[in-house]
């Protein structure tokens, strides 16, 4: 217990002394980083913990986005307005995937997902009206928001208070009824749970979280377009999810983080950073099977993985000590 | 124009569709391992053949030596690096998601990104005349092409055991080995089946679609679609599927332009909240 | 903090081996795309660029020239990501660049506060230069300005009464479509019919057959890229027999050589085409073909112009050269150019001479040869900037040309 | 308080023209003891998932603590008082045997609504509960490290846990070493009689020593129906089901 | 006195850093039917899974036929001879109940016939997905997976649980046929008195060690002292 108080202030410092130590830049990557941590540790409610494969989560960061860019260019809305709204909107969409996935299961999940969030980027794309098409909403000013060290602290203290709610919610009975689903439907039914307003819920959830992230980062760039809701978003984040490691808390958050510091980074030094980011990709699947912060858990304790179990899929819950 | 030049180009533009999903149907939707580098494949076996010809090489030997090679790579692969993750869903999206990104990167590096396309096979160039009804030589061939490639597939999957052993394997891989079935080999083989399959219509769907570095995620959705809306692992239902898809994209493109690129999305996810184990799919037994 | 990134044409200079210049360096920044969609025109608008810069040593006008590269890469944040560590961390003092026009969008405001140039070498949209006195410029065309004459010449010269417009459902698509037809019909002649089809379309066929072959005199498309190469074959495969006039970038030279005899007889417009005789081209035709392997295009073009009207604003500085140094400086470049003259406009558009191209076989390969050359057009074309800004966007109007 | 616990009537399940379960009627009083038997394959798992809620039957009635629950979700008749185990274990098998219980007793709580609460909600009812079937050691190892036998117990606990007051067990001795299954004999016998049991069960020694009637089902219909005695004396019962192996 | 079958010395067994199987010799003859006894979670499929390569031990030999098969791939040891009934109804669900045999068939006595005519629920279910037989119905199933193979050695780890009390005297009858034909097996019961009447030798697992072992199975039988001792039968 001690321990982890002090790695939680060892951590608060860190990330609090990163605009004061870095540069302006090395800043901006850093707050986008928080983003997409926020939004993969959002994802995760519905693929680590819920075991549901969305690939259409790009929906949800698009709707917070959009909702930011349309009620600033619109109606000037400031932040304390746009933020909640995201959240609520993410919130419904969430739920209106979660209704359309009631009867899916696996990779057929993956794709009715898909199929939906490509419905919304269609939206987007022909609204133009209202979302610019694909050029986006560009220039949206952002009165009264701190830019650089600044809106790297507000971005800190947005995604420490959703992660911490999403922390909570995971170790939550609410969050244990996700796990329940996810092993075994038909035994949650017996046992009293209604499983489809479970699945609606981790939806929702999740949803609303990554409309958030969703809208922060436009608060960060200034502009969003369809980008934000193509399919290549959603399968980042599915990457982030799995790379850093589904079935922990931060797994996702740290899969963010390297993804985004390696493409930044290698492709300052090479044309062929795609390859690079390939080659890691093809390591970690080999290598780290329980993702980055499983395979360090695992060292921590000194254990290997039973090699007898390979085609199992290592544990899961943050078993509790 | 006239309803029979686009029924007929919906089953043109389905065969393509099938084509490129043959090789997926048996890596994903029999081997179920979630192979995002199937449109890497795709362009492996393209791009070779392209490379060939434009060389000189005799046409049918070019087709022959990028679906060998495309084959050669897959089956490479699948033993040193997808072999280890058997049954291991996630590990293998990201696995896979490599491969293709550096297979396209690579491409990207030696080819250039300008689009390319590999030769039209010969003689099948232009049109041919009916009457009334001009369609394409090329398209027609298609349609033939891709049924003789499902009766195929289907027939060797169902009359030969390899089509149960790799199903086997798949339900309970332990179970697999302890009766016998050497699952290493077997699933060598067959993924090399699917990447020849993905790069046959590399070649072959090239000469229709044109093929740069980067149309390999986009090939892979579509194959995506249709394997999963025939039902996984169903060779008719990805055919069918193939066919509807093809069709709804024609009728969509005629009837409602503005909302092309609904018609397809907005499709799959009404079948798919139908019917949820695809079209021809069995329901997964409890 | 820039390492070791292999320069795209051999012997340019790279960020270590930045020439001497007496005056000083002066680091651009090269952002286009690598990877993606577009990352053919990339490399090749960073290959002009650069060749353009060898041949002058790696010194413009007395500034040696340290050029750090950056993938655009395919979304706007990714774009803006490069752009700002362009800016803040190799301290670019000029971007040059941009392929994609949702990203050129999220770019050019972070530029404009940032307070460094951005000269764009390919994003079309129109609404990027419609500021005056920003700090955006643009060597390359607005979506619709090298078409607006082929709509006059489709009309009049050609004869062509009755147009179908066959073309990409997005904004590109819209401007492009919208230049030809507002020509096209204040010419006299009529839009009958529109059809869009969504990007990276892998089947033409259902728009080619949808063409009322009966009533059109004339097919006007706009399909850059794979989409050109795929809807030309379908044309050509369902036995279309109406003559195509063609944005430019439809039958450039990238896709060209795939596209080969279905192209044969296209007309299309553009501001370049490598068949331009002169001493200009000559230079980048030959530096170009030699490194790349392939025929000269737009991009090659627009990347040498770049370091051309480069060279010439920092020719005009006295003393540094800031950002408004370099603002007002590029306002007033005039450079000959391989494609012919260049200057801009108030709002930082390149004004230049459009080609009307004839797709031909020449020497066993495909050419754009030049059918005739209307002289400096702007982006307003002829209707002069006031007018024209009244005009209500092109995404609004598509669909409403046909009559 | 309904005299009747739970009730099919007429019970009807097909698969095309196979009919698993046949115009079965069966219907147990409060506080009774019922063995269901028959041989493999005779439909009687089909019949648990038509009273529980999760087979959906082409015809019949099916009634609970006096309702008519024909159409109401399996998760309703479990709220209601309902409790089962599966003959294929069917276990949360990632989370640990503590978090298997504490889930069941949250179910109680509506615990998806349940956010504000840290994760040992009901932890420590939990350890107690295993505890009664000395499992408290196993209660933070995932499910799937337990022995085969182990998790058939888990099974009965999850079941149990609770409090039902209609509880379906299927084959719950089955993989039981004969020590555990006379223990969780026992241990049934012992439970108070406001709980009503019905068991399906091979091993007729279990089946015949703890039930007050049985019902023998046959391809999908109900062939005999009895106390023990009558039903161990039944010729038709021999025939098609105890064989002569009854006889030792 | 035939010689060794098969012949496991000094296994150890782990499932990541715990310790199950902690030196477990045995050995089986030709014609042999090996009994093993032990309670719940004593080790017995942890053994049985180790010889038949689903298992890698950690320590010890097993040879098959003279040739050593210790770690080696389920599929190889399979095809040396070794048929296996799992526990808890692994059947291939997917597959239908003939494709269920057909995977597994090799050449020999026994044949998808004999099967469906040892069991004939299964015919008539024979183009049904495995998943959706009973659970009896699959456990019959598994049971003739392993005939059709053929193996000089089949394992069998309890096979009748779920079994109604005629299929489990049929279950009695294949393994006196296969004793008859002299094929060697080992068989897993927590059925104490079935197991007993049919075996040649039998042996006890207690946490991963053999506790017991005897040449005289019947008189463990009726030893009830013994059995309580070893077993805890007949009342806590
Ligand atoms: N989808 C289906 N199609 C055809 N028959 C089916 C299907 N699903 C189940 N059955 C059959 O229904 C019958 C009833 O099965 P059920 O599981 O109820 O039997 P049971 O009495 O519980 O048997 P056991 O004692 O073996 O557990 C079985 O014969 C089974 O093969
Ligand atoms: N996958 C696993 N991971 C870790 N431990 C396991 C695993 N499987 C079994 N064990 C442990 O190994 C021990 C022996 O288990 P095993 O399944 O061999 O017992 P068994 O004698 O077959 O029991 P049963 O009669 O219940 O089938 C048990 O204590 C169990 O907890
Ligand atoms: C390649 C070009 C046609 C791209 C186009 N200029 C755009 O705005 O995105
Ligand atoms: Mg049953
Ligand atoms: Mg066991």
């Amino acid at each position: 217990m001690k321990g982890r108080i002090l790695a939680v202030v060892v951590a608060a410092v860190l990330l609090l002394a990163v605009p004061v130590v870095l540069d302006s830049f090395s800043v901006f990557v850093a707050s986008r980083i928080l983003i997409l941590g926020l939004f993969a540790t959002a994802y995760n409610v519905v693929f680590g913990y819920g075991g549901m494969p969305s690939l259409g989560h790009a929906a949800f960061f698009g709707i917070g986005g959009y909702t930011v860019g349309i009620a600033i260019t619109r109606w000037a809305w400031p932040m304390a307005l746009t933020m909640p709204v995201a959240l609520v909107l993410g919130a419904v969409a969430g739920a209106v995937f979660g209704l359309f996935c009631l009867r899916v299961r696996g990779v057929y999940l993956l794709l009715i997902t898909l199929a939906l969030s490509q419905a919304v980027f269609g939206l987007a794309f022909y609204q133009t009206e209202l979302t610019g098409g694909d050029n986006g909403i560009p220039g949206i000013p952002r009165d009264g928001v701190p830019t650089g060290g600044g809106f790297y602290l507000l971005a800190l203290a947005v995604t420490a208070v959703c992660v911490s709610a999403l922390w909570a919610f995971q170790r939550s009975p609410a969050g244990m009824t996700i796990l329940g689903m996810r092993e075994s439907e038909s035994r949650m039914s017996a046992t009293g749970y209604q499983v489809n307003t479970i699945r609606v819920m981790a939806f929702a959830v999740s949803g609303a979280f990554s409309a958030v992230a969703g809208a922060l980062e436009v608060y960060l760039q200034g502009s969003v377009s369809t980008a934000s809701l193509s399919w290549q978003i959603s399968a980042e984040v599915l990457v982030f999810a799995i790379l850093g490691g589904a079935r922990r808390f931060l797994g996702p958050f740290l899969g963010a983080a390297i993804v985004t510091g390696l493409e930044v980074w290698v492709s300052t030094y090479t044309d062929r950073w795609t390859t690079a980011l390939g080659v890691v990709y093809i390591l970690t699947a080999l290598f780290l099977t329980d993702g980055v912060l499983g395979r360090l858990r695992r060292l921590r304790r000194g254990t290997s993985p039973p090699a007898e179990q390979a085609p199992d899929e290592p544990v899961i819950v943050e078993v509790r000590k | 124009m006239s309803w029979l030049t686009h029924t007929l180009n919906g089953l043109a533009y389905g065969s393509l569709l099938f084509l490129v999903a043959s090789g997926l149907t048996i890596t994903f939707g029999l081997m179920r391992t979630v192979n995002l580098a199937h449109g890497a494949f795709y362009l492996l076996g393209g791009y070779l053949a392209y490379d060939l010809a434009s060389r000189g090489t005799d046409y049918w030997l070019a087709m022959v030596i990028g679906v060998v090679g495309a084959a050669v790579a897959g089956m490479a692969a699948q033993r040193l690096l997808l072999h280890r993750l058997t049954g291991q869903e996630l590990p293998q999206i990201v696995l896979t998601l490599g491969v293709a990104l550096v297979i396209g990167d690579q491409i990207l590096a030696h080819y250039g990104g300008d689009p390319i396309s590999p030769p039209t096979p010969p003689g099948l160039t232009g049109p041919v005349e009916l009457g009334a009804l001009v369609f394409p030589k090329f398209r027609l061939v298609l349609i033939g092409i891709a049924l003789g490639l499902a009766l195929l597939v289907s027939a060797l999957l169902r009359y030969t055991p390899i089509g149960a052993k790799v199903r086997a394997a798949v339900d309970d891989q332990e179970m697999a080995r302890s009766v016998g079935i050497r699952v290493p080999l077997i699933f060598l083989l067959v993924f090399g089946l699917g990447t020849g399959l993905a790069a046959f219509a590399g070649v072959w769907g090239g000469a229709f679609t044109s093929l740069s570095p980067d149309s390999g995620f986009e090939v892979l959705l579509l194959a995506l679609v249709v394997v999963v809306v025939g039902g996984l692992g169903s060779i008719p239902g990805a055919y069918v599927a193939a066919l509807a898809v093809g069709l709804v994209e024609e009728f969509g493109r005629v009837l409602f332009p503005g909302w092309a690129m609904f018609t397809l999305y907005a499709s799959v996810a009404l079948v798919l909240a139908l019917r949820p184990q695809g079209l021809l799919g069995k329901a997964a037994p409890r | 903090a820039c390492g070791s990134r292999s320069p795209s044409v051999e012997g340019a200079p790279t960020a270590e081996t930045t020439a001497k210049g007496d005056k000083g360096t002066l680091t651009v920044g090269l952002l286009n795309p690598l990877t993606g969609p577009f990352a053919a025109l990339g490399t090749d608008v960073n290959a002009g660029f650069e060749l353009y810069l060898k041949s002058k040593g790696g010194v413009l006008s007395g500034y040696g020239i340290k050029v750090v590269k950056e993938d655009e890469g395919t979304d706007p944040a990714q774009g803006t990501t490069k752009a700002r560590q362009l800016v803040e961390q190799s301290k670019a003092q000029m971007v040059v660049g941009l392929v994609n026009s949702a990203i050129a969008y999220a770019v050019a405001p972070y530029l404009e506060q940032a307070g460094v140039p951005l000269l764009i070498t390919v994003a079309g949209a129109d609404g990027l230069t419609r500021k005056k006195g920003g700090n955006t410029f643009r060597v390359s065309y607005t979506s619709s300005q090298d078409v607006m004459p082929l709509g006059e010449y489709t009309c009049k010269t050609l004869g062509h009464k009755k147009a179908a417009i066959l073309g990409l459902d997005y904004s590109f698509g819209w401007e492009a479509a919208g230049g030809f037809a507002r020509a096209y019909e204040d010419a006299g002649c009529a839009v009958i019919q529109e059809i869009y089809a969504p990007l990276a379309t892998q089947d033409w066929g259902p728009y080619v057959n949808q063409i009322k072959k009966d009533e059109a005199d004339v097919v006007y498309v706009v399909a850059p890229g794979s989409d050109g190469i795929r809807l030309l074959k379908a044309y050509r495969d369902f036995g279309v027999k109406l003559p195509m006039v063609a944005h430019g970038s439809t039958v450039d030279e990238t896709t060209l050589p795939t596209e080969a005899d279905t192209a044969e007889g296209v007309i299309s417009s553009l501001h370049y085409t490598p068949q331009i005789k002169s001493a200009a081209n000559d230079a980048l035709v030959a530096a170009f073909t030699q490194e790349r392997k392939k025929s000269a295009n737009q991009y090659a073009d627009d990347g040498w112009t770049a370091g051309m009207v480069l060279e010439q604003a920092l020719s005009q500085i006295n003393g540094a050269p800031t950002a408004e140094n370099l603002r007002a400086a590029l306002a007033k470049v005039k450079v000959e150019s391989p494609r012919g003259p260049v200057s801009f406009d108030a709002y930082g558009q390149a004004v230049y001479n459009i080609y009307i191209r004839k797709v031909e076989q020449r020497d066993g390969g495909w050419v754009n040869s030049i059918v005739s050359t209307i002289p400096d057009v702007n982006q307003f074309f002829t209707y002069g900037e006031e007018k024209y800004l009244t005009f209500p966007g092109y995404d609004k109007l598509k669909g409403t040309w046909a009559k | 308080m309904n005299d009747i616990a739970i009730a099919g009537h007429g019970v009807t399940v097909r698969y095309g023209a196979f009919h698993a379960n046949d115009d079965v009627t069966l219907v147990v009083p409060a506080g009774e003891r019922r063995a269901l038997i028959g041989p493999n394959g005779a439909g009687k798992t089909t019949l648990f998932g038509v009273l529980a809620g999760q087979v959906r039957p082409v015809g019949g009635r099916v009634d609970l603590l006096g309702r008519e629950v024909t159409r109401r979700p399996a998760h309703r008749r479990a709220r209601m008082g309902l409790a089962r185990t599966f003959q294929i274990t069917n276990l949360f098998g990632e989370l640990t045997v503590a978090q298997n219980v504490q889930l069941t007793l949250a179910a109680e709580a509506r615990a998806h609504w349940v956010f504000w609460r840290g994760p040992d909600m009901l932890r420590d009812r939990a350890v107690e509960v295993l505890a009664e079937w000395d499992m408290e050691h196993t209660a933070d190892w995932p499910v799937r490290r337990l022995a085969y036998g182990q998790q058939r117990v888990l099974e009965i606990v999850l079941a149990m846990c609770r409090g039902p007051r209609v509880l379906l067990l299927d084959e719950p001795t089955a993989g039981l070493a004969p020590a555990d299954a006379e223990r969780l004999t026992s241990l049934v016998a012992a439970l108070p009689r406001s709980i009503t049991i019905v068991m399906i069960e091979h091993d007729m020694a279990v089946a015949f020593g703890l039930a007050d009637r049985v019902s023998v089902l046959q391809q999908g219909r109900l062939l005999a129906e009895g106390t023990p005695e009558e039903i161990s004396a039944d010729q038709r019962v021999i025939e098609a089901y105890l064989g002569e192996v009854a006889h030792d | 006195m035939t010689e060794a079958l098969l012949d496991v010395r000094g296994v150890h067994t782990y499932y990541g850093s715990s310790h199950v199987l902690q030196g477990v010799s045995l050995t089986v003859r030709e014609g042999e039917v090996l009994g093993i006894l032990g309670r719940n979670g004593m080790g017995k499929t942890t053994l049985i899974h180790t010889v038949s390569g689903l298992l890698r031990p950690r320590e010890g030999e097993i040879t098959l036929g003279g040739r050593p098969i210790a770690g080696a791939p389920a599929e190889r040891i399979a095809r040396a001879g070794l048929s296996l009934v799992p526990q808890g109804h692994r059947v291939f669900p997917s597959l239908t109940v003939r494709e269920n045999l057909k995977v597994a068939a090799r050449r020999g006595a026994w044949t998808i016939d004999d099967v469906a005519d040892r069991f004939p629920v299964l015919r008539e279910r024979w183009s049904l997905p495995a998943g959706k037989l009973s659970g009896g119905q699959q456990q019959m199933l598994t049971m003739g997976r392993a005939l059709v193979g053929n193996g000089r050695l089949v394992l069998m780890d309890e096979p009748t649980e779920g079994l109604d009390p005629q299929t489990v005297a049929r279950i009695g009858d294949v393994v006196d046929e296969l004793r008859r034909r002299g094929t060697a097996a080992i068989l897993v019961e927590q059925k104490v008195d079935f197991a007993l009447r049919r075996v040649d030798r039998a042996l006890v697992l207690e946490r991963g060690r053999v506790v017991h072992e005897t040449a005289d199975p019947q008189a463990l039988r009726t030893d009830a002292a013994a059995l309580r001792r070893l077993l805890a039968v007949g009342g806590s």
